[in-house]
């Protein structure tokens, strides 16, 4: 029996879109589900402007997501779950399921999970970092809010901060949360977001505590060199264990690990580079399709190598960004591009081996 | 509160002294010049006081020939004017002379503390404050090493032999020859002295000179030397022997 | 690590109660710190120091920095403290660094401290906050055209010595080939005026037509530059340019490299736009015209001038001349060429030794002396005119005298000649 | 580097933010060990001694509720409580009697030994574990349940109980010991804190407050070792600190109507450090002074400290008189959440909550609660002279209550 010509994209972030249009370009259908209202995915719903260009956002992007909803081989399907799935490669019958119960059933011959990451949520940690008592203590997130905004201020009393520190590793490198992994993004957002800040506040100091600094490539003179040498932006080696509220200021403390000595210095604001962790489509996917999850928890790839970076364990069916791990906007859409060239291939393979 | 600083250029040892062979002066022509280390110490002393309590310094030269130098440096160093009393003097000018023209200067413009080095290196007779100051019958005090101003008192301090340090104070006007000022005198950096010399003056001020009683220099001679020290020859070993026999027999160490 | 302060009253009481000593002893509370970053900022605004905030500690400088080998003191560290709040301008570091460019050589993100340490010193000279023994060289080189204090009028002195025809060119109104700028140490200093006499010997043997400014020369003031005293050396720089433009010679030869260094790279500034060589550069082509035939038999090692080596990219030329004396054995200390150690002399360093000795545990001199015996070294071969002093003076500190000869090439090649 | 101003700015337990903090259940790092225990008692490895009824049901870090006795209970003493505050036990047996509840104040209790454990001093894990078996057992055998009132007894318990649910070896060596003595193995449902019952019974009290509270401002200082030590089992409760401290002490002294003031430090240790205070006293006053005391004073200027364990009360209290002599900012009473409840709803200062016994003085703390301290203590001596005259043998119950 000849299989289905569908590719069923599941979640339209970055990778998504890339993996809906490559699917699409290369002739086949692109059936893309996505749960929440608009596609786009978590930079564009999150972030003011990207790393490492600090390009705005929509603007940036606004040519992938405008050729996803007019392309004619590929059906949008906005406010959509997958919530079942059983067949094999060639012949998925998945069902999908609307906002209001509505649930209808497709049959695809490969799936792409797009499925992301979330943020690490601060009030999991181990260390005392507050976000759940203080109002100045901010994620990544909640500050490209303000960038999106255009205005930087201490939400506690609407005034503008004149030192602004920045934590990273909050939620990622940590055996006791159990995230052992670099989220490899969030030193290089920091810096972007302190070179915005900045920008906007040209007084204000800002500081950037971490256990190293990671920004590959060209981010290194991008966004770290910039930072450092024209903002200026201050670097300290050391993460900081604990904000404790002192008067109406942040009080942090850790160790200055450069000077060995300890630190405690008081903040207008704190913001928290916060890492990624599968999102829960990602989890819920894995759970549906019975996907294999490698020892991190994000959804295993057929051999684990650096080789195939989008099939997963189960014939048929791939996966695109950060659903697989940690990854940037740029691997996430490389790899929607390779994950479209893989399914459609492992649909007219799957049609070879019919005939 | 304000101060007068008097300055005085003064061959400069580091080059041999010449002699006119004829009359045993000195060939000021033949030498460089500097500011007295005394002077510098008066300087250094006013500009102490003008952190302190706010006074107005200037500096004073008489027009001897190259002593614009010296007062750019004490601009730059911090002080507010320079003063160059201009007339009919030379490095040959005497004491006496100079003395008098500041006198008249002081006579004109009001100051309440002269300062100046006690001495300067070429006469060593330290007469340039005591007559100002008894021209103008301002009291006067000499080897100074540490002025005060407490309201319109100005305290300062004398050293005498053995030990023993003396606190006065009077009222202004004053004149004192300054022994050490409480620092060592500043450095202006080159730059700074430059600077001056692009942005700021010197006041001339003509000083036509009165006719003053003059010492008259019979001639100049070097001393007789009364004896030689004693040149230790020989190895370490041996000058360090005789070192130690020369300081038993003068009892200077005990054993 | 350091210890809690304890704070103990003697006897303290309280409602009627003695507490003696140890029953009232505290320990004084961690205060909360600060960063204040308006000191880094002072630092970074002055023109010239600004790379300083590029410093991103990766500490490469401080493993080829010669100073901290013997103290506590490397570009990282400068930033670091600056950083924190400690004021570069109050601080000993802004002395320590000898300008010898062995961190810049290295420092990926090119933190410039031969820029950065005169900047940030000419600050501090301007603020009155230099070290004495500093001031006292400049006040020298000022006044007398020389940082050792020495006559003006005796410059040329030492060309008595030199039983050589060496002319002046204020008496020599004649043009000559090469302008030899001899600076203030070869001028003054008895061992500076060995080298002097031996290369003098050596121009005449080579039939050089020469000449020297004599007293109408002043020191170039290239370390006085970079100790912050950028005023002294305009003013050098306009003299000696005046000095020079009054005469007719095709090329300048130096005895100093931090001469050849303000030749090269300064005084064009200043409108003194000559060809200019190093004294070894000047003879290396001429090795076989200069009859090198007593033999010196001993094992020479050389010390890479910072100025010449490192700064101006010359390392061939002194050796070649060293290989050129029969029977010399050259042998390389470990740090050699780009990697050489500071004699310690640079960057003011010269003029600093008692406010350095208060913040190393040994002189740099000391360090390189140690390391040319243990390279097995009968002689060290010198080429900048501080180093004969600092090292000879290093060699009897350590215990050396007797174990290692200093000399300067000139000194060498003139010996082979058999002029001295 | 320069110490910095800080400003004051008060502020009660209500957090500052908005953001509310939902805990995803996958993601809680403590395990419960509830389940563990119960199964071990139906394999027949230990008696679980059920907490018994009624129980009030309090949430704690994780979102898992624990099941606090009222009554019923066996009371753990602690040593330093008997030995140095004695009217911190007293105030807690007092209010049992107040609120009419049955408990058992054994004679056969032995010391936990934490101390010495935790000073790295002495003792070994099966000795350790023998020793909390043991009580256990008496509890048991006692028919009441145990409540430790002890903070280090009770962090040091929650450890050694985690360590036989994990080890079989240790279990067996522990029960040949109670085999030898001749007593049960026996692990109660829960490790409870007597803070925990204050807890539970704060509404209880709220309604027999005697003084008016409205004006009194206590900083708390929560005990490392009842919260940092297995951090799951301790009580927190969204209202306080928006879950993020825990409401032990803060939420009783709240509903009594008092004034729960934040400040900076609230986190560190009070400098008791058991090692510290046995071999560094000097350590000890300085942090529990500098570091704790005087970062309260400058940013709360209480009236009272509050806290729930035996060092903290020792060390906080009996640190000040070091700092007085060096002129430092000190001089607030402490003592705690028991003795104030305890003084709040009506408890003879002296005669229960013993306050004598203190240091700082904390007589302007009575005063500002509307007591006189003065003629409390002429009453107390009235009863010393009863005994001293013979006509009292020594104080009772009845007396004080």
């Amino acid at each position: 029996m000849a299989g289905s010509d569908t590719v069923l994209i599941v979640g339209a972030g970055p990778g998504g879109i890339e993996a809906a249009r490559g699917v699409a370009d290369l002739g086949k259908r692109a059936l893309l589900v996505e749960a929440k209202g608009d596609i786009g995915g978590t930079p564009y719903e999150y972030y003011a402007t990207l790393t490492p260009d600090l390009r705005e956002t929509h603007e940036a992007m606004h040519e992938m997501v405008s050729a996803v909803k007019e392309h004619p081989m590929i059906d949008l399907r906005l406010n959509t779950r997958v919530v079942h799935s059983e067949g094999e490669i060639g012949h998925f019958m998945v069902t999908l399921q609307d906002d209001t119960g509505g649930q209808v059933e497709e049959e695809v011959g490969a799936i792409v999970v797009a499925t992301g990451f979330q943020h690490f949520d601060p009030g999991r940690e181990t260390q005392m970092y507050g976000y759940y008592e203080y109002d100045d203590v901010l994620t990544l997130v909640d500050a490209e809010q303000m960038f999106k905004a255009g205005k930087i201020v201490r939400p506690s009393n609407g005034e503008e901060p004149e030192r602004v520190a920045f934590i990273q590793c909050v939620g990622s490198r940590d055996r006791q949360i159990g995230n052992q992994w670099c989220s490899k993004v969030c030193c290089g957002i920091a810096s972007k977001q302190s070179i915005e800040i900045k920008r906007m506040l040209p007084k204000a100091k800002v500081f950037i505590f971490y256990i190293d600094m990671r920004m590959y490539g060209f981010w290194e003179d991008m966004i770290y060199w910039k930072a450092e040498q024209f903002s200026p932006v201050n670097y300290v080696r050391g993460i900081v264990t604990e904000i404790i509220r002192k008067g109406d200021k942040l009080l942090i403390k850790g160790e200055d690990t450069t000077m060995g000595r300890p630190m405690e210095v008081l903040m207008d604001m704190v913001i928290l580079s916060v890492g990624m962790e599968p999102s829960k489509g990602t989890l819920e996917m894995a759970k549906i399709l019975q996907l294999p999850r490698e020892e991190h928890g994000f959804i295993a790839t057929k051999d684990g190598g650096p080789l195939d970076t989008v099939s997963t364990k189960v014939p048929g069916i791939f996966v695109v960004g950060a659903a697989a791990g940690p990854k940037d906007i740029e691997d996430t859409v490389s790899m929607g591009g390779a994950a479209a060239m893989k399914a459609v291939a492992s649909l007219n393979r799957h049609a070879i081996e019919v005939r | 509160m304000r101060i007068l600083v008097l300055s005085k250029s003064v061959p400069d040892l580091v080059e041999e002294l010449a002699l006119d062979e004829d009359n045993g002066e000195l060939l000021h022509d033949d030498m460089t010049y500097v500011p007295s280390e005394w002077d510098d110490h008066a300087l250094e002393e006013a500009l102490l006081l003008k952190e302190e309590v706010g006074a107005e310094v200037t500096v004073l030269a008489v027009d001897t020939g190259d002593v614009d130098n010296m007062l750019f440096t004490a601009l730059a160093k911090g002080a507010d004017h320079a003063v160059k009393l201009t007339g009919d003097f030379d490095l040959a000018t005497s004491n006496r002379k100079r003395a008098q023209a500041i006198a008249n200067y002081l006579r004109d413009n009001t100051f309440d503390l002269v300062l100046s080095g006690v001495q300067a290196i070429d006469d060593i007779d330290g007469q340039i404050p005591a007559i100002v100051a008894g021209l103008l019958e301002w009291p006067h005090a000499s080897v100074v090493t540490e002025v005060s101003i407490q309201g319109e008192q100005i305290h300062f301090r004398q050293e005498y032999g053995g030990g023993l340090q003396a606190e006065f104070s009077a009222q202004a006007p004053l004149v004192l020859g300054i022994q050490a000022a409480r620092k060592p005198p500043r450095y202006a950096s080159i730059a700074k002295v430059r600077q001056m010399m692009k942005s700021s003056t010197v006041d001339e001020i003509d000083a036509s000179a009165d006719t003053v009683p003059e010492i008259e220099i019979r001639r100049f001679f070097k001393p007789v030397a009364a004896g030689h020290a004693e040149m230790i020859e020989g190895d370490p070993e041996e000058v360090a022997d005789r070192i130690i026999t020369i300081l038993k027999e003068r009892k200077l160490v005990r054993g | 690590m350091q210890k809690a302060k304890p704070i103990e009253l003697e006897l303290a009481v309280v409602n009627g109660i003695e507490l003696p000593g140890h029953w009232n002893r505290m320990f004084e509370p961690r205060v909360i710190s600060e960063y204040d970053l308006s000191v880094l900022d002072q630092v970074t605004s002055i023109e010239g120091a600004e790379s300083l905030g590029y410093c991103y500690q990766c500490g490469k400088c401080t493993a080829v920095c010669p100073v901290d080998t013997v103290g506590d003191y490397s570009p990282r560290k400068v930033f670091r403290r600056t950083q924190l709040g400690a004021s570069l301008i109050d601080s000993p570091d802004l002395w320590l660094c000898t300008t010898c460019r062995n961190c810049l050589r290295v420092c990926p993100k090119e933190v410039n401290m031969i820029e950065i340490m005169p900047a940030v010193r000419e600050q501090a000279v301007l603020e009155g906050k230099a070290p004495e023994e500093l001031l006292t060289a400049f006040e020298n080189t000022a006044r007398y055209g020389n940082p050792l204090g020495e006559p003006p009028r005796k410059r040329a002195d030492w060309v008595k010595t030199a039983e050589v025809p060496v002319p002046v060119m204020s008496q020599h109104k004649a043009p000559v080939d090469v302008l030899w700028f001899v600076e203030c140490y070869p001028s003054y200093h008895p061992r500076g005026k060995d080298a002097s006499v031996a290369l003098a010997r050596l121009f005449n043997a080579l039939g050089i037509e020469f000449g020297i400014l004599g007293t109408e020369e002043k020191c170039s003031g290239d370390s006085q530059r970079m100790a912050g005293e950028k005023g002294l050396f305009d003013m050098l720089a306009e003299h000696n340019v005046k000095m020079l433009s009054k005469y007719q010679f095709n090329q300048i030869v130096v005895t100093d490299p931090h001469a050849f260094n303000a030749f090269l790279h300064e005084y064009p500034k200043y409108g003194g736009e000559w060809p200019v060589q190093h004294y070894t550069q000047f003879l290396a082509p001429l090795i076989d015209q200069m009859n090198l035939t007593r033999p010196i038999p001993k094992k020479v090692t050389f010390h890479d001038p910072c100025y010449l080596g490192r700064h101006n990219g010359e390392y061939e030329a002194p050796r070649n001349l060293l290989k050129a004396i029969p029977e010399l054995d050259l042998v390389e200390m470990g740090h050699c060429r780009e990697t050489a150690y500071c004699c310690g002399g640079g960057g003011g360093g010269m003029w600093l030794d008692s406010f350095v000795r208060d913040y190393t545990s040994q002189r740099l001199s000391e360090k390189r002396v140690r390391e040319a015996v243990e390279y097995g070294a009968d002689i060290l071969a010198v080429t900048c005119p501080y180093e004969v002093s600092r090292f000879e003076d290093a060699v009897k500190s350590t215990g050396n005298t007797g174990k290692l000869e200093v000399k300067d090439i000139a000194e060498l090649l003139a010996y082979s000649a058999q002029l001295i | 580097m320069e110490p910095m101003e800080i400003p004051v700015v008060k502020g009660g337990t209500k957090v500052a933010t908005s953001r509310v903090f939902e805990r995803d259940p996958d993601t809680v790092r403590d395990e419960d060990l509830r389940e563990a225990i119960w199964e071990l008692g139906r394999e027949g490895e230990w008696i679980v001694q059920p907490v018994p009824e009624p129980y009030y049901l309090a949430p704690t870090k994780y979102g898992r509720m624990k099941k606090i006795p009222l009554e019923h209970t066996w009371h753990h003493k602690s040593c330093g409580q008997c030995g140095h505050i004695p009217g911190y036990s007293t105030s807690i047996f007092w209010l049992n009697r107040l609120l009419g509840y049955d408990y058992f104040d054994p004679r056969d209790q032995t010391s936990c030994t934490a101390w010495n454990y935790y000073a790295s001093a002495t003792s070994n894990q099966v000795a350790q574990a023998a020793v909390a078996m043991r009580n256990f057992s008496a509890a048991y055998e006692s028919g009441y349940f145990p409540m430790i009132h002890c903070g280090t007894s009770f962090g040091h318990y929650k450890e050694v109980r985690h360590e036989l649910v994990h080890d079989a070896n240790l279990r067996r060596q522990v029960r040949a010991i109670m085999d030898k003595l001749g007593r049960p193995f026996v692990m109660p449902e829960e490790i409870v804190h007597y803070s925990e019952w204050m807890y539970a019974v704060r509404d209880e009290l709220k309604n027999r407050v005697q003084y008016d509270l409205s004006n009194i401002t206590a900083t708390v200082h929560p005990a490392c070792h009842y919260y940092k030590l297995q951090t799951g089992d301790a009580i927190y409760d969204p209202e306080i600190y928006g879950g993020q401290r825990t409401a032990a002490v803060t939420g009783v002294v709240q509903t009594l109507g008092a004034n729960v003031a934040d400040y900076s430090s609230w986190y560190d240790c009070c400098g008791f450090g058991f090692r510290h205070i046995l071999v560094q006293k000097d350590f000890t006053r300085s942090f529990a002074t500098l570091r704790k005391i005087e970062v309260m004073k400058a940013e709360a200027n209480p009236d009272v400290v509050l806290t729930h364990d035996t060092g903290c009360v020792t060390s906080l209290d009996k640190s000040q008189f070091a700092a007085q002599a060096h002129d430092r900012n000190v001089g607030v009473p402490v003592m705690s959440e028991s003795q104030f409840a305890a003084i709040a709803v009506g408890a003879h200062p002296f005669r229960v909550a013993q306050l004598h016994w203190h240091s700082v003085d904390y007589r302007p703390l009575l005063r500002k609660m509307g007591i006189d301290p003065e003629k409390a203590w002429a009453e107390f001596q009235g009863d010393l002279d009863q005994i001293q005259g013979g006509q009292m043998e020594f104080m009772t119950w009845e007396h004080v209550l």
